[in-house]
């Protein structure tokens, strides 16, 4: 059962991060790097680093998203790749 | 040998740059002032060294240690004959010029004349520090230094044939400085561990055949204010500048400073006894006897009187070479004695060339015709000064032939010498014609030669005094001769 | 070794504490801002001076701090080369306040305080990367340094600054990642941090891979911050768009700093044995460095902006120290090694100059500089040393680096430096000397009195400061010229490991 | 540009791809890493610190020195964004349209032409890009942020046994007022944290670690060892160095919050501190 | 063939960490947007933090957090067994390394809202461009 987590988990990782640099709209880059941060934040936390998963937790997949998207809320969503 | 610590070799060098700040702040204001510091810099120059001459004279050997820099390298002065001989000459020379460029600036109303100054002043102070150097790296700090503060005389005019002329001059000068004696110069000190000026020189038995003869030639074209063909087409160029940078570093200071770092090359780093192994002697004969002979021939094509003089000079300056390279004692003496003469006869050449271009604005030598009626004095001096570099009595001149003549017989060269006598030949037919015509072509009706009269005193007395000094050297040149075989044998 | 000596730790937390004061005081009193700053780097200053003659007197000087011995905790460890270093880089930061502080109030009119907080945490930073022993500290003030550094430029030319600084960012990020990522493997490999330890433990895994991959990460991690050749992209739109005030304490100390860090990697964490015998990459690094003095010097050439032009200079002489540094002789380490100091303060005097000369004219294109010398007399003067120097004309303390360096590459057979070494001062005499016709010799009639000249004949003399302190520094080249033998057998010499 | 990134990616990959192959196995438990440095913070941690999780320990106290350079670079980072962003003068040039909101009826007036100048009290000018209030939202979130914020002090505070530690728990209180500012607006915030506090706030955090650290210098300690502190405090060394990181703990806390927060609202605002997003 | 499936399977962090770090270090050098960069340039920090708290991982360790008996106030060096617990070093720089990047993060999109303003986009051959047609 763990090992099907941690497969799961290692497949989204590297969805979201391809897909946080393909998808062509900003926004969903903005979410799709939430989401990566978030499973990334999983596998450390399954590997025992609970300090790390929650700074990553609450500064990559919390603050870093806001920042994110504030930017783009100043500037456009807008992107050619 | 006495060796003894003094401040007079710095303090010979640092005169004339001290006086520069004054000139600045004279400025264009107080033009007298200004030039009468300059003066009194060149005479307190002089002052400075002649009182070194006697000690010299009895062996005492000056030197002065700035800062060390590592094992075996210093920067640091050291007055033997042969350095306190060329200094003599520049720093003497200096004074002359000094008078003459007064006479030659205000009578054409040149602009920038604080900067000419300055940078005249800083170029003597370099040529004596390449002449009191104790090795090869104060030598070269200051062959460098007199480069840079050249370049802004030969562009003096700044228009754009100056600009042309000043890059290829700081072209042919820097590029090859740095990029040949500089790795050579490391190369020397990689195998020598040092670069001390030593009697005997300091290469003896540090490098294979190969590697000492390339050194040589990267020494000996490396210095190219030597002129040594193919790297002589600036001096020709240089001459754009006013004519007392022409006649005092360009026929006097800066290409005797290359003769003069080749002549420490092969009696402090070399020695004799290692050239004479690698026959590197006769290499660089042979190849100054090629510039010797093919200046001459174009010094007789050229028009321009001042190109034709910077020929002649080049074939001149090979003469040193020449008689460095024999490498028999007469042949060196010669050779050594050759830098004195030659450069009251050539500067006496340019005075007068430059007298004339003041008095009428001519600068070729066809539209000369009948000028020596109006400005006798001017071409009396101009004849003496060409037969001290032809090499005829009653001039000095004849003495330092004589000498190169005799070194060639003792070194069973006739090949040489033969080329030496048809040079000397060359010589006579390039600038006996223009004193000949001066004096007794009829002028062209287009010229009107009768509105031209005399040079202002100022360029007159400089004139007289190398030539009544050329004429002297033919009968007192014993000192020189006692200074050199001096700093010979050391 | 002395242990528990104060001075060593003064020297980075006085501008560190500072920097949150002069922060704090922004928003209390703007006026109290550059005397606090200059208070702090004064004391750094003193602090690292009498840190360097403790390192002379008695010997490298270890801190603990913390007070935990060194594999556990951090520990300073002052030698004589990051002593010299340290001196230099607090000199130079104190020296640039006095000559900018009328540029930063004119840049940066409401934000000054604040200005003058990053500058100092970027001194911080530069201090803190040179006096560590500690592989990952040295990480992190590298990302002080950096991120100071990246602020700095894109407060810089409006239109130009960010993009170039975005740009430094991506690469720069790359570069340190490659460092912590190489740091990350020698950690794996060996389970320690500190550099003497790990240097150390790395005897035994000469033949390992990934001691292998961790030093090719580390040296080009360490070479994307300073800019060798092929990875130099950043570098010029960065350091020419920069401010005027940052640009020139950014330039000369950032790349040598990495420098000192490479050098330090390289012989006190990874080992002579390691990188002459083990290694066989020292021939196409010096490879490597010969292409880069010469690119450097190539591309300054097709410049026209007097700025950039500069800043490919600096690509030219990392060239330089590298190729120095790997040439794994005592005489070319020296080189490289002097060149570190001397660089320093020649690349500051360029861009005192590029500063003084933009202060009067915007756009620093070769042209505009027509007839300068007329018209910024002090100036010129202190741009011709400088010049000369980089040139390497005697007694400029250019030359006697370039001496070593040449010595070192004959002694070492690597004849292709050697002839990049001397071919790029035959390129940095057509550089300067097409300058200099511009500036000394102007083919103008004197007067003048069209529209268009007359802003440009009302160009003078730059501020007293400015000027006093280019002059200064023009003095300090020549100086240190003159006394490079004794630097070099005091300072020097003693750093360089045995078995070289 | 690809082929380039190509070739780069492909050989950085091979090297990496080649080390691997000499890697200790994944949670090896002998491997070099295990053995050297880190079993001395394992074993000693309680009896030399008093604190039971290691990571704070080694974080705060073994290589504390770090820590505080750490919190540096996000005191930098907020300091970068001021200076980059922070506009003062709202003169601007506002190339669209101009919005002014009516202040007691709330009613929004869109200007085409931006020369207009209203100075009336009742009027205040707002951002172009203003998002209008949700009440669900503003008030779920009124609800929340206390919460948050209390959860956040715990972090802090508790650190020391469990995860958790300044850094985390900055980041919290900071995204609390985040939060506020996003579902109020951006002006809301501000009024509750000003500007000037949040500055000195972001220097004060890290001045009360560099602070606990030069106090250990004075007290004739190496910097940061908090150990010396024994000699003012009344307790021994051990609990001494588990006070000295709890104040380091507040300090880094309270750093993370205002640079959070001022590089939050410069971004959001593009400097100009109105009530963007 | 087993053996290197053991070998895939028994690193199977490295790998992950090595096509994270190379899907990062394409996407800084080879897209175009300067937000797309962005997102590269912290899939590759990510990645590199992966490593290190790969290195750290103890098979069959817990938490960094040392238990400590009950009614004991403290545990004697002794008593605890090291492999019991994870490396708790990496994670210490590994805190560093993620508070590193997310302030080159936030100074990297203040940047990039500045260019913005000045060219009104984001893609970087478009401001190239302008820069060129000035």
């Amino acid at each position: 059962m763990y090992w099907i987590l941690d497969l799961m988990i290692l497949t989204l990782v590297i969805v979201c991060a391809i897909g946080a640099i393909t998808i062509k709209d900003l926004l969903g880059t903005a979410i799709l790097f939430g989401a990566y941060s978030f499973m990334m934040c999983l596998l450390w936390a399954i590997m025992g680093a609970v300090d790390v998963a929650f700074t990553e937790a609450s500064v990559g997949a919390g603050v870093s998203t806001v920042f994110f998207v504030a930017a783009i809320f100043r500037t456009t969503r807008r992107t050619r790749d | 040998m006495e060796v003894v610590h003094s401040i007079r070799p710095i303090a010979a060098i640092l005169v004339s740059v001290s006086i520069i700040p004054i000139l600045i702040s004279c400025g264009k204001d107080r033009p007298n002032f200004r030039e009468a510091w300059t003066f009194v810099a060149g005479v307190l120059k002089f002052l400075i060294i002649v009182s070194m001459v006697p000690g010299v004279m009895h062996g005492v050997l000056y030197t002065f240690n700035i800062v060390h820099l590592g094992p075996g390298l210093d920067i640091g002065f050291k007055v033997d004959g042969l350095g306190l001989t060329f200094a003599l000459v520049a720093s003497f020379l200096w004074i002359v010029t000094s008078l003459y460029s007064i006479g030659y600036m205000r009578g054409l109303d040149e602009h920038s004349q604080t900067r000419f100054y300055s940078f005249f002043a800083s170029s003597l102070c370099s040529t004596i520090g390449v002449a009191f150097a104790a090795n090869l790296i104060t030598l070269y700090l200051f062959y460098e230094l007199l480069s840079l503060s050249t370049y802004p005389l030969v562009v003096h005019h700044q228009d754009p044939e100056a600009k042309i002329s000043g890059r290829k001059y700081l072209i042919y000068i820097l590029t090859t400085s740095i990029g040949l004696v500089l790795p050579a110069m490391i190369i020397c000190y990689h195998l020598g561990h040092t670069l001390d000026f030593r009697p005997g020189g300091i290469l003896m038995g540090t490098g294979g055949k190969t590697i000492l003869t390339i050194l040589f030639f990267m020494f000996l074209f490396g210095f190219a204010k030597s002129a040594i063909m193919p790297l002589h087409s600036w001096l020709p160029a240089a001459m754009v500048a006013p004519t007392p940078v022409s006649a005092l570093l360009h026929a006097v200071a800066v290409v005797k400073v290359g003769v003069f770092s080749i002549i420490r090359i092969f009696t402090g780093i070399y020695g004799i006894s290692l050239l004479k192994s690698l026959h590197l002697g006769t290499a660089a004969a042979y190849i100054s006897a090629f510039t010797i002979l093919v200046g001459s021939l174009i010094a007789m094509s050229q028009d321009e009187l001042k190109r034709r003089l910077a020929f002649s000079t080049i074939s001149q300056l090979s003469y040193i070479i020449l008689g460095i390279s024999l490498l028999t004692p007469k042949g060196m003496i010669g050779g050594i004695i050759h830098i004195v003469m030659h450069a009251f006869g050539k500067i006496t050449l340019f005075f007068g060339a430059g007298a004339i271009f003041v008095a009428t604005g001519q600068k070729y030598i066809s539209k000369m015709k009948g000028l020596g009626k109006k400005m006798p004095i001017t071409f009396l001096a101009f004849f003496i000064g060409s037969l001290s570099v032809i090499g005829l009595p009653p001039t000095g001149g004849f003495y330092s032939k004589w000498y190169l003549v005799l070194g060639c017989i003792d070194a069973h060269k006739i090949s040489l010498l033969i080329i030496l006598l048809i040079s000397s030949f060359l010589n006579a037919l390039y600038f006996l014609p223009i004193v000949f015509k001066g004096f007794f072509s009829k002028e062209d009706d287009d010229v009107d030669v009768s509105k031209y009269k005399e040079a202002p005193l100022c360029c007159i007395i400089p004139m007289i005094i190398t030539a009544t000094i050329s004429v002297l050297l033919f009968f007192y040149q014993g000192i020189f001769y006692k200074l050199i075989s001096i700093g010979l044998k050391l | 070794m002395i242990d528990n000596h104060v001075f060593p730790i003064l020297i980075v937390i006085t501008p560190l504490v500072c920097a949150f004061f002069v922060m704090g005081l922004y928003w209390v009193d703007k006026r109290l801002c550059l005397p606090l700053t200059i208070l702090a780097i004064s004391i750094s200053f003193i602090s690292s001076i009498i840190t360097l003659y403790s390192v002379l007197t008695s010997g490298t000087i270890q801190y603990k701090l913390g007070g935990w011995p060194p594999p556990i905790g951090i520990e300073y460890r002052i030698d004589l080369l990051n002593g010299v270093i340290l001196v230099i880089i607090s000199f130079i930061s104190l020296f640039n306040l006095f000559t900018s502080f009328n540029q930063v109030s004119h840049d940066f009119p409401e934000k000054k305080g604040t200005f003058y907080s990053l500058y100092l945490l970027f001194t911080t930073g530069l201090l803190g990367v040179v006096i560590t022993g500690d592989l990952f500290n040295l990480y992190v003030l590298l990302e002080i340094t950096s991120l100071s550094a990246y602020a700095q430029i894109a407060l810089g030319d409006k239109k130009r600054a960010p993009f170039a600084s975005l740009n430094y960012i991506f690469i720069g990020v790359i570069g340190a990642s490659f460092y912590l990522l190489g740091v990350g493997y020698i950690y794996m490999m060996t389970g320690s941090l500190n550099m003497g330890d790990v240097a150390h433990l790395i005897h035994n895994l000469h033949h390992s891979q990934a001691i292998f991959v961790a030093f090719i990460f580390c040296i080009v991690g360490v070479w994307i911050k300073m800019a060798l050749f092929p990875l130099h992209i950043w570098l010029p739109n960065a350091y020419t768009y920069a401010p005027t005030a940052s640009g020139r304490i950014i330039a000369p100390l950032m790349t040598k700093v990495m420098v000192y860090v490479m050098i330090r990697l390289m012989y006190s964490v990874f080992g002579i044995d390691y990188l002459f015998n083990t290694l066989h990459i020292s021939q196409s690094i010096i490879y490597l460095s010969s292409a880069a003095v010469l690119f450097g010097g190539i591309m300054a050439l097709s410049q026209d902006n007097l700025k950039k032009m500069f800043t490919y200079i600096i690509i030219s002489e990392i060239g330089y120290m590298v190729g120095g540094a790997w040439l794994g002789n005592k005489t070319g380490l020296t080189g490289a090694i002097l060149h570190i100091i001397n660089d320093v303060f020649m690349t500051f005097a360029l861009f005192l100059s590029a500063g003084n000369f933009a202060w009067r004219i915007k756009d620093l294109s070769i042209h505009n500089l027509e007839d300068i010398f007329q018209k910024m007399p002090w100036t010129s003067t202190g741009f011709v040393v400088v010049a000369l120097s980089i040139i390497g004309i005697p007694p400029t303390c250019g030359f006697f680096s370039k001496w070593y360096l040449i010595l070192g590459a004959i002694e070492a057979k690597q004849y292709l430096f050697i002839i990049a070494l001397i071919l790029s001062s035959l390129l940095n005499i057509i550089l300067f000397f097409r300058v200099f016709e511009k500036s000394l010799f102007s083919s103008k009639p004197h007067v003048m009195e069209s529209k268009e000249t007359r802003s440009y004949n009302l160009i003078e003399e730059a501020p007293a400061n400015m000027t006093i302190g280019l002059l200064v520094i023009g003095a300090i080249l020549i100086l240190i010229g003159l006394y490079s033998g004794k630097i070099v057998s005091n300072l020097i010499l003693p750093f360089i490991p045995k078995g070289l | 540009m690809k082929k380039v990134a190509l070739i780069v990616v492909i050989l950085c990959g091979a090297i990496l791809i080649h080390a691997t192959s000499e890697f200790p196995k994944w949670g090896e438990i002998n491997s070099p890493a295990s053995l050297h440095v880190s079993p001395y913070y394992i074993k000693y941690s309680v009896e030399q610190t008093d604190v039971p999780n290691i990571v704070t320990s080694v974080l705060a106290d073994y290589r504390g020195f770090d820590t505080m350079f750490e919190t540096t670079v996000i005191f930098c980072a907020g300091l970068a964004c001021f200076l980059l962003l922070r506009i003062f003068n709202d003169k601007e040039e506002e190339t669209e349209s101009i919005f002014y909101r009516h202040i007691p009826s709330g009613i929004i007036i869109e200007f085409k032409n931006h020369e207009v100048d209203i100075r009336d009290e009742d009027f205040e000018l707002i951002d172009s890009k203003f998002v209008p209030y949700d009440l669900i939202i503003k008030t779920v979130c009124r609800i929340l942020i206390p919460f948050i914020q209390i959860f956040a002090l715990y972090v802090v505070a508790h650190g020391d046994f469990s995860p958790g530690g300044g850094f985390q728990g900055g980041v919290i209180l900071g995204a609390s007022i985040i939060l506020l500012a996003i579902s109020f607006n951006l002006k809301t915030a501000i009024e509750k944290i000003s500007e000037k506090t949040l500055g000195v706030l972001s220097a004060i955090g890290v001045f009360i670690y560099a602070g606990i650290g030069c106090l250990c210098l004075i007290l004739k300690g190496h910097f940061l060892d908090y150990g010396k502190l024994a000699k003012i405090l009344p307790i021994d060394p051990v609990k001494a160095r588990a006070i000295g990181m709890l104040g380091v703990e507040i300090g880094v806390a309270i750093t993370v919050m205002a640079v959070m927060i001022i590089i939050y609202i410069n971004i959001a605002s593009q400097g100009k501190h109105q009530e963007g997003l | 063939m087993e053996l290197l499936i053991k070998e895939i399977i028994g690193k199977y962090n490295y790998w992950l960490y090595i096509i994270l770090m190379m899907i990062g270090l394409y996407a800084i050098i080879a897209k175009n947007n300067l937000i797309k960069k962005l997102v590269g340039m912290n899939i590759f920090q990510t990645a590199i933090i992966l490593f290190y708290i790969s290195i750290g991982y103890k098979k069959g360790g817990t938490l960094p957090i040392i238990e400590i008996p009950h009614g004991h106030h403290t545990i004697s060096p002794e008593s605890i067994d090291i492999s019991k617990y994870i490396n708790p070093l990496p994670h210490v720089l590994m805190l560093t390394a993620i508070v590193v990047s997310v302030a080159t993060f936030g100074v990297a999109l203040a940047i990039a809202l500045k260019i913005y303003k000045e060219y009104n986009t984001l893609e970087e051959d478009e401001i190239r461009m302008r820069l060129r047609g000035k």
